[in-house]
């Protein structure tokens, strides 16, 4: 398997030993999965069947979905503390404007997110608020604001080609799966192909050089943001149609950290300059892995917790080459 | 390095896409439909259990208060969570109806954003703006100290509603208005073995973790079960949080990992919906697993005539008249009762259709 | 200004090294702005509000907000290193709930048992942040979870909450009073008051700060860099706990519930008060200010009265933005 | 290999410090192979080599940042065993190093005497003694500035000698000083050469690295001339003329070196036509004040002047990165959107950096990404780059300019100064810019790679771009440049061409006007 970096990567001649250590620190999130899979089918009953597949891969869509948007910012050495927020956002909209048809709410929402990534960006990019704090402002504001909107109250969804988005399937793959499958391919191809792929890396990687250098810094960075609230905006879409609700109080709730840990465990550092697209849908497929194993052996919560708490710690270890200094 | 200042044709831009999209947003929404859920009016008030709890002993006297014209005087409302789900919208919403009905003009709102610490100053803070009655949702049994300290030396009543204060009634506060979380879980354990014929296994839904209600109704469903169907095996307990998405992601790993479950309990409505989601999306069909929740949404009664749950033990959120009837007694020097429970009914298939028009 | 008379005597030009008054007074504002936000909205919500300015209203801002000032103590040494510490939001509430079941065994016990155990757990982040140096955003990340479910586990999954016996000295040192304002205030105001001294007048305080400039010219100069980092996530741990214990002896019970989300409410107070994340720079003053603006923010909000709860983040939200934004254009005037 | 090691005027003293048979190894890598070296109490000892020969490695050693695989560090004549820079600072090894070394953000006076301020009762520090302390240390170097602002905002001139007397004002036995005179004016240099003279008189041993051969010459007693970790000279500078020492630290012929001469210069450029580059009036509030200048094309303009007259600040203002008050720029007659480096960039103007770790290399990025970055968009459809064309472009330029790399994947950061330096010419190249602004650039590269450099210069400038030259080497500056424009205090204040253009010339022309000011 080989992962999609910015850099494209190819370690110098090093002895055997540093190799070993190179390609644990580069494909540990894949061994992991590889290890937790074997487990799984070891202890877990009904494990291995289509249906499990299936649910893991609906479940952790959205999350994946957020991870790509994250995992741009990440890259640009900023964080966007905001997604949680803007899917609360994205799903107060819809029941809103539903009464224009699907597309007109759904673009409502997409355009919610974009909003928010406006913000964000401009306040990053031409304010130079430090990413975590600008991200905060809208992280403590916009799930109020998408409350508000909403009336503060969870609202059901019956229109019917909505749900579909979130229940049918395309040759068998449960939608959500291929439209963040799809994402995850069209990241990569920006991270990999494309001039704003190339230069949001040398920003997070040197800023002062990126300007020196004519690269259209502010531009990319706000473009990265809105990346990232729109990603995050598709996500509660979709969140929203397979919940067949609408309920932002607590859709999304948290999302951040887990899109963070998510770019992080698949080999992101957060120190920028380097963004993992698949590394990235790794490590969110992990933690969806490791939280689907905690249920289906029915430990208590403080069990689960603490070993997510420990899974975390061991998979950013393993990936520590990877996510550097 | 410093990066030139100001680029005011795109902040410009960025301002006004943001002010027109919160235009948009604020202006012409259009929803699918005219929504029945959450939140409905007056309807279907609570009713006080008979005999509910002791006889009635206190009094005004015997608190140490002082009279005071509810009409003209502040009176505070502590709210513990958010008004997102159909209970909190319900509840808020009949406080401040029956308080625009009595004529109370100094009512007083917070909200605790389910902050146990900020609910603590809330309350705190409508006692130092002069409150002289207070009523209040607990986020939380334990922790009340401070807070009753406070009132105690400005002698204000406190009635507590929906959860219970770990403290002395008539003493620390005047009485206690809700359900009994602990008899909610039996009756919704009696309901589950009448639709298992006391024989199955069963996953729990559980709130979220540190929660008297979850615990409460918890240990009075399993304590029900183990007293009246040693048949029945609970095979599977997980949070749900409480929260839609959280149930149908916990359920969906069930249905996968504990296939032979035949029921689910869900400790709210919310989650039980969420399983009903899961449940459809397996390819289940109505009725295959058998779920009793606790609430009496109008979603969750609605799915009893679909066939999806089985039956809701009802929580009244309804607490306006009773909450104000009691205070206006306790004024009056009427001695009051150191508990109000209510009567919460119960949703099967036999009443659920006819009762719809009246679940919150 | 000492500079600005060049002789021949003296090489190097001097003509930069001069601050003008305009930059100085920039930079005070900088560090002492979230003070004068604060002390803006206190007249303004003494003129707008007359039950504002009440000693009781006061005082419940002082005691309300003492126990996140205190967090935010160990949080503003952790960011002028250069880290973030997103566990002590579950410490704090584990720190309760461990007084509450130790203060069984007395008020010792009751006090020092959550002090080890969280900083327990602030060593082993510190440990694996310094020693193993993985980032400090995804160890404390960790530590929220684990935290959490030490708490769920000590308390049967939130199901049992344990109490401070009425009247016990534990109890007592969370509700007593002084002069109007409980002693859990005079407590965090001495805490910062040495927090400050460490900061500005040790050798420690110079180390946390040098580490946060510039990590490598640090370790260069001699910096124990490693043991300063784990010194303090030890001493946030410790200060998450206490003031978890703290806040338990004020409500009498160890409250499972507390402390979601208090790590982004802690931050957000030390940035306001002028701590930049990147490291290097802060003030403990600007930290006891940002956590008192926040409070005050929320009492006037709530002043309002019939502001619906969703508006409240609303606002926050939006005042935290200005915030920022004021702040950042008047650092980066001061630069130019 | 190694000559023995002659008598020396404090021969009689016993060694202070000692290196035995040092051996090091990186992942297997051998970084230092059986190096020793032996310092005397108050010799000045040089340390040379090219980048990559292991003094760094040596210095790290010595102060006990890395253990040594084999061999001892004996200090005294005892095994130090250091187990870190602190160990070694309180045994009275200091090093100065070139780069990183003191914390931009705390005061000066703090920096100057972390770890060892001044303390009142109960410990705490007492800060009024330890301004007066800082202040008056500080004079001693002839620096003279308010010793509570930030160190940041003082020049780097200034900088470096707060790092050197924060060395040496503990008691410090042996100080090590990595580049001290790189970022130095001329008459900064001699106040440090009298802080060496001060440290031989008590008996301070030196370990002095540096590639400008005049200055070892001036002040060093003893030389260690170090090639791929191996010892391949030591003994007495006065003994080894300099054409040696340089064909000894690049192992090539001396009458190669000869041949070449001390620079790669060629000489004079046959400048012609209009001039491609127009700065008028360029003015930013007590930074620049009304400079202009123009550069034909094939012609290298040199930009001279004391640090802090504004040379750095009249490139970046160039390049469109400095916020200006007043003026503009033209690139071949059409004017350049301000304030805008990518609309300079566009127009053809390229700047590279004096910093460059921070201000110039992308240290997570590959050689072939850096190289690529300021082409990208020309090297682009739609925004969707071709790898073909980068890989063509990228395989040219690591030719041509012979960067030296494993291949163009290699990590940046992985690569030597001078290699990276090459890196950021080629990222310039790679736009086909029409005027280059180089600052300092071949500041703290190694002699081969500094020689590669100017003749690159040259051979650019032939090609027909306008090239501004900033550099502190007088040297350097005089023979690359076709003109001279010095600077002071943000103003042109002459002009230097044709046979005026000698390094008297343009120290005179900076000197007479500091004097006029002074008078």
């Amino acid at each position: 398997m080989s992962d999609i970096t910015a850099d494209t990567a190819v370690a110098p001649p090093r002895p055997a030993g540093a190799r070993t250590l190179a390609w644990l620190q580069n494909y540990g999130v894949y061994a992991a999965i590889a290890a937790l899979i074997v487990v799984n089918i070891a202890i877990t009953p009904h494990f291995l069947s289509t249906e499990n597949l299936r649910t893991q891969l609906v479940q952790v869509a959205p999350v994946v979905i957020v991870s790509l948007g994250m995992a741009l910012v990440i890259g640009t050495e900023g964080v966007d503390l905001s997604v949680g927020s803007v899917m609360a956002l994205a799903t107060a909209l819809i029941p809103l404007y539903l009464g224009y048809g699907v597309g007109a709410a759904i673009l409502v929402a997409l355009v919610g997110g974009v909003a928010v990534g406006l913000v964000n960006g401009s306040l990053v990019a031409f304010v130079n608020v430090q990413p975590i704090v600008a991200t905060l402002c809208l992280f403590v504001g916009g799930r109020g604001l998408a409350l508000v909107l909403a009336g503060g109250r969870l609202k059901d969804v019956q229109n019917g080609t909505l749900l579909d988005l979130g229940s049918s399937s395309v040759a068998g793959i449960p939608l959500p799966v291929v439209v963040a499958g799809v994402l995850t391919v069209l990241m990569a191809g920006v991270v990999r192909r494309t001039t704003f792929g190339r230069q949001l890396v040398a920003i997070g990687g040197n800023r002062t050089a990126s300007v020196l250098s004519g690269l259209p810094v502010r531009r990319v960075l706000l473009l990265v943001y809105v990346l990232s609230g729109l990603l995050a905006a598709v996500a509660g879409v979709l969140a929203t149609a397979r919940l067949q609700a609408s309920d932002p109080s607590s859709l999304g709730l948290l999302m951040e950290l887990s899109a963070i840990t998510a770019v992080v465990v698949g080999g992101t550092p957060l120190t920028g300059g380097r963004v993992r697209v698949l590394g990235t849908v790794a490590g969110a497929l992990l933690i969806q892995l490791v939280r689907a194993t905690l249920i289906k052996h029915n430990l208590p919560d403080s069990v689960a917790q603490m070993v997510q708490a420990v899974i975390i710690l061991g998979a950013v270890y393993a990936a520590r080459g990877g996510t550097g200094r | 390095m410093t990066i030139p200042l100001h680029r005011p044709r795109a902040v410009t831009l960025t301002t006004t896409i943001v002010a027109m999209t919160a235009l948009v947003a604020a202006g012409c929404a259009k929803s699918e439909k005219d929504q029945q859920t959450g939140g409905g009016g007056a309807q279907a008030g609570q009713v006080v259990q008979s005999p509910s709890g002791s006889a009635p002993s206190c009094t005004i006297g015997k608190f140490g208060g002082t009279k005071f014209d509810p009409k003209t005087a502040v009176v505070g409302f502590s709210q513990s969570e958010k008004e997102a789900n159909p209970f909190r919208i319900a509840e808020t919403a009949s406080i401040k109806a029956e308080a625009k009905q009595q004529g109370i003009g100094g009512l007083r709102t917070t909200n605790g954003q389910s902050q146990f610490s900020k609910q603590i100053s809330d309350v705190q803070q409508l006692i130092a703006q002069g409150a002289k009655a207070l009523v209040i949702a607990p986020l939380n049994s334990d922790g009340w100290e401070p807070v009753l300290q406070q009132a105690a030396a400005k002698h204000i009543p406190i009635i507590t509603i929906d959860r219970k204060i770990n403290a002395t009634a008539c003493k620390d506060y005047v009485t206690f208005i809700g359900s009994d979380f602990y008899q909610q879980g039996k009756r919704a354990a009696d309901q589950m073995i009448k639709a298992l014929n006391g024989k199955g296994k069963v996953a729990i839904l559980l709130g979220a973790s540190g929660n008297n209600v979850t615990t409460e109704r918890t240990a009075g469903f399993k304590d029900e079960i183990a007293k009246k169907a040693p048949g029945i095996q609970i095979t599977f307990e997980q949070t749900g949080d409480f929260a839609r998405e959280k149930g149908q992601q916990v359920t969906e790993q069930m249905i996968q990992s504990h296939p032979d479950v035949n029921a689910i309990y869900a400790e709210n409505d919310e989650m039980a919906l969420g399983a009903v989601t899961a449940l459809k999306g397996a390819g289940k069909k109505a009725g295959d697993i058998k779920i009793v929740s606790v609430d009496g949404t109008r979603n969750a009664v609605s799915q009893i005539v679909s066939g999806w749950i089985y039956a809701v033990v009802e929580s009244n959120p309804r607490f306006g008249p009773l909450a104000f009837q009691t205070l206006a007694k306790f004024e009056n020097g009427e001695p009051i009762p150191d508990k109000v429970i209510i009567s919460d009914r119960e949703y099967d298939s036999s009443n659920a259709k006819a009762s719809l028009s009246s679940a919150y | 200004m000492t500079t600005g008379q060049a002789t021949a005597e003296t090489p190097v030009t001097q003509d930069t090294y001069a601050l003008s008054g305009r930059d100085r007074a920039f930079g005070l504002i900088q560090r002492h702005g979230a003070t004068a936000v604060l002390v803006l909205l206190l007249v303004v919500g003494s003129l707008s509000f007359s039950r504002f300015p009440t000693g009781e209203n006061l005082g419940d801002i002082a005691i309300t907000s003492s126990f996140p000032a205190m967090v935010a103590l160990g949080m503003t040494f952790v960011i002028i290193t250069g880290g973030i510490d997103l566990s002590v939001g579950s410490v704090f509430a584990l720190g309760g709930v461990l007084a509450a079941y130790a203060v069984r065994w007395g008020t010792v016990a009751g006090l020092l048992v959550p002090l080890l155990v969280c900083g327990a757990i602030g060593l082993v982040q510190g440990l694996l942040i310094a020693r193993v140096r993985l980032a400090p955003f995804i160890v404390t990340l960790a530590g929220l979870l684990g935290a959490r479910g030490l708490l769920l586990s000590i308390s049967h999954e939130g199901a049992t909450t344990y109490l401070i016996p009425h009247g016990s000295v534990l109890a007592r040192l969370g509700q007593g009073h002084l002069f109007g304002l409980g002693y859990p205030v005079y407590l965090t105001l001495a805490l910062f008051v040495v927090g400050g001294v460490v900061l500005q007048r040790t050798g420690f305080g110079q180390a946390v700060y040098a580490i946060g400039g510039a990590e490598d010219a640090a370790a260069l100069m001699g910096v124990p860099v490693a043991r300063t980092k784990i010194v303090v996530y030890v001493l946030s741990g410790m200060l998450a706990g206490l003031s978890g214990t703290l806040n338990a002896a004020r409500l009498s019970s160890g409250v499972t519930i507390l402390g979601t989300g208090m790590e982004l409410d802690v931050i957000a107070a030390v940035v306001i008060g002028g701590t930049l994340l990147t490291g290097g720079a802060g003030s403990v003053s600007g930290t006891i200010a940002g956590v008192l603006l926040l409070g005050v923010i929320q009492n006037l909000i709530n002043q309002i009265g019939d502001l619906s709860s969703s508006y409240q983040q609303v606002v926050s939200g939006a005042f935290l933005a200005v915030v920022v934004v004021a702040q950042t254009y008047l650092s980066r005037a001061r630069r130019l | 290999m190694t000559d023995p090691v002659p008598e020396q005027r404090n021969a009689g003293d016993p060694p202070v410090l000692e290196a035995r048979d040092i051996v090091k190894r990186f992942t297997g890598v051998l970084a230092l192979d059986r190096v020793s070296l032996s310092l005397r109490p108050g010799e000045v000892h040089a340390l040379v080599g090219e980048n990559g020969a292991g003094k760094s490695t040596l210095i790290k050693v010595i102060t006990g940042v890395h253990r040594p695989d084999e061999g001892e560090v004996r200090l005294a004549g005892r095994p130090a065993g250091f187990t870190g820079p602190l160990d070694a600072q309180r045994a009275g090894v200091q090093a100065v190093h070139q780069e990183i070394g003191l914390v931009p953000d705390l005061s000066v006076a703090r920096n100057l005497l972390l770890g060892r301020e001044p303390r009142r009762a109960l410990g705490l520090i007492d800060t009024r003694r330890m301004h007066q302390e800082a202040a008056r240390t500080l004079e001693s170097y002839g620096v003279r500035v308010d010793v509570r602002l930030p160190l940041r905002s003082l020049g780097v001139g200034a900088q470096q000698m707060v790092a050197l007397a924060r060395a040496v004002s503990v008691d410090a036995r042996v100080v090590i000083m990595d580049e001290p005179t790189s970022s130095l004016e001329p008459r900064e240099v001699e106040t440090l050469f009298g802080v060496i003279d001060r440290l031989r008189g008590q008996g301070i041993a030196v370990i002095y690295v540096s590639h400008r051969l005049d200055e070892l010459y001036r002040i060093c007693d003893g030389v260690t001339v170090l090639r791929d970790g191996r010892v391949v000279h030591q003994g007495a500078l006065a003994d080894l003329d300099r054409l040696r020492l340089v064909s000894l630290m690049l192992g090539r012929d001396v009458a190669q070196v000869r041949a070449e001469g001390v620079t790669r210069f060629s000489g004079a450029h046959e400048a012609a036509g209009e001039p491609v580059l127009e700065a008028r009036g360029l003015s930013s509030r007590h930074l620049l004040d009304d400079v202009s200048l123009t550069i034909r094309p094939r012609e290298v303009v040199g930009l001279g002047g004391l640090l802090g007259a504004g040379r750095t600040e009249t490139a970046k203002a160039i390049a469109g990165v400095l916020p200006l008050d007043a003026g503009g720029v033209t690139v071949a007659g059409l004017p350049v959107r301000r304030g805008s480096a990518t609309a300079a960039v566009r127009a053809g103007i390229a700047l590279l950096p004096e910093d460059r770790k921070a201000e110039g290399i992308v240290p997570t990025l590959s050689v072939r990404d850096n190289i690529a970055l300021a082409a990208l968009p020309r090297l682009a459809r739609a925004g969707v780059v071709s790898d073909a064309r980068i890989d063509r472009i990228v395989e040219t330029f690591m030719r041509r300019l012979r960067i030296k790399a494993t291949g163009p994947h290699q990590p940046v950061a992985e690569l030597s100064g001078g290699n990276q330096q090459k890196v950021l010419l080629a990222r310039w190249m790679a736009t086909e810019p029409k005027v280059l602004l180089l600052d300092e650039p071949t500041r703290g590269i190694d002699v081969g790679a500094k020689a590669e450099v100017q003749a690159l210069v040259d051979e650019l400038a032939e090609d027909g771009l306008a090239v501004l030259l900033i550099s502190s080497d007088l040297e350097e500056l005089v023979e690359g440049s076709d003109r001279v424009v010095v600077l002071r205090n943000g103003a042109v204040v002459g002009e230097l061409t044709g046979d005026e253009l000698t390094e008297e010339a343009v120290m005179t022309t900076i000197a007479a006007h500091t004097r006029e000011e002074v008078a």
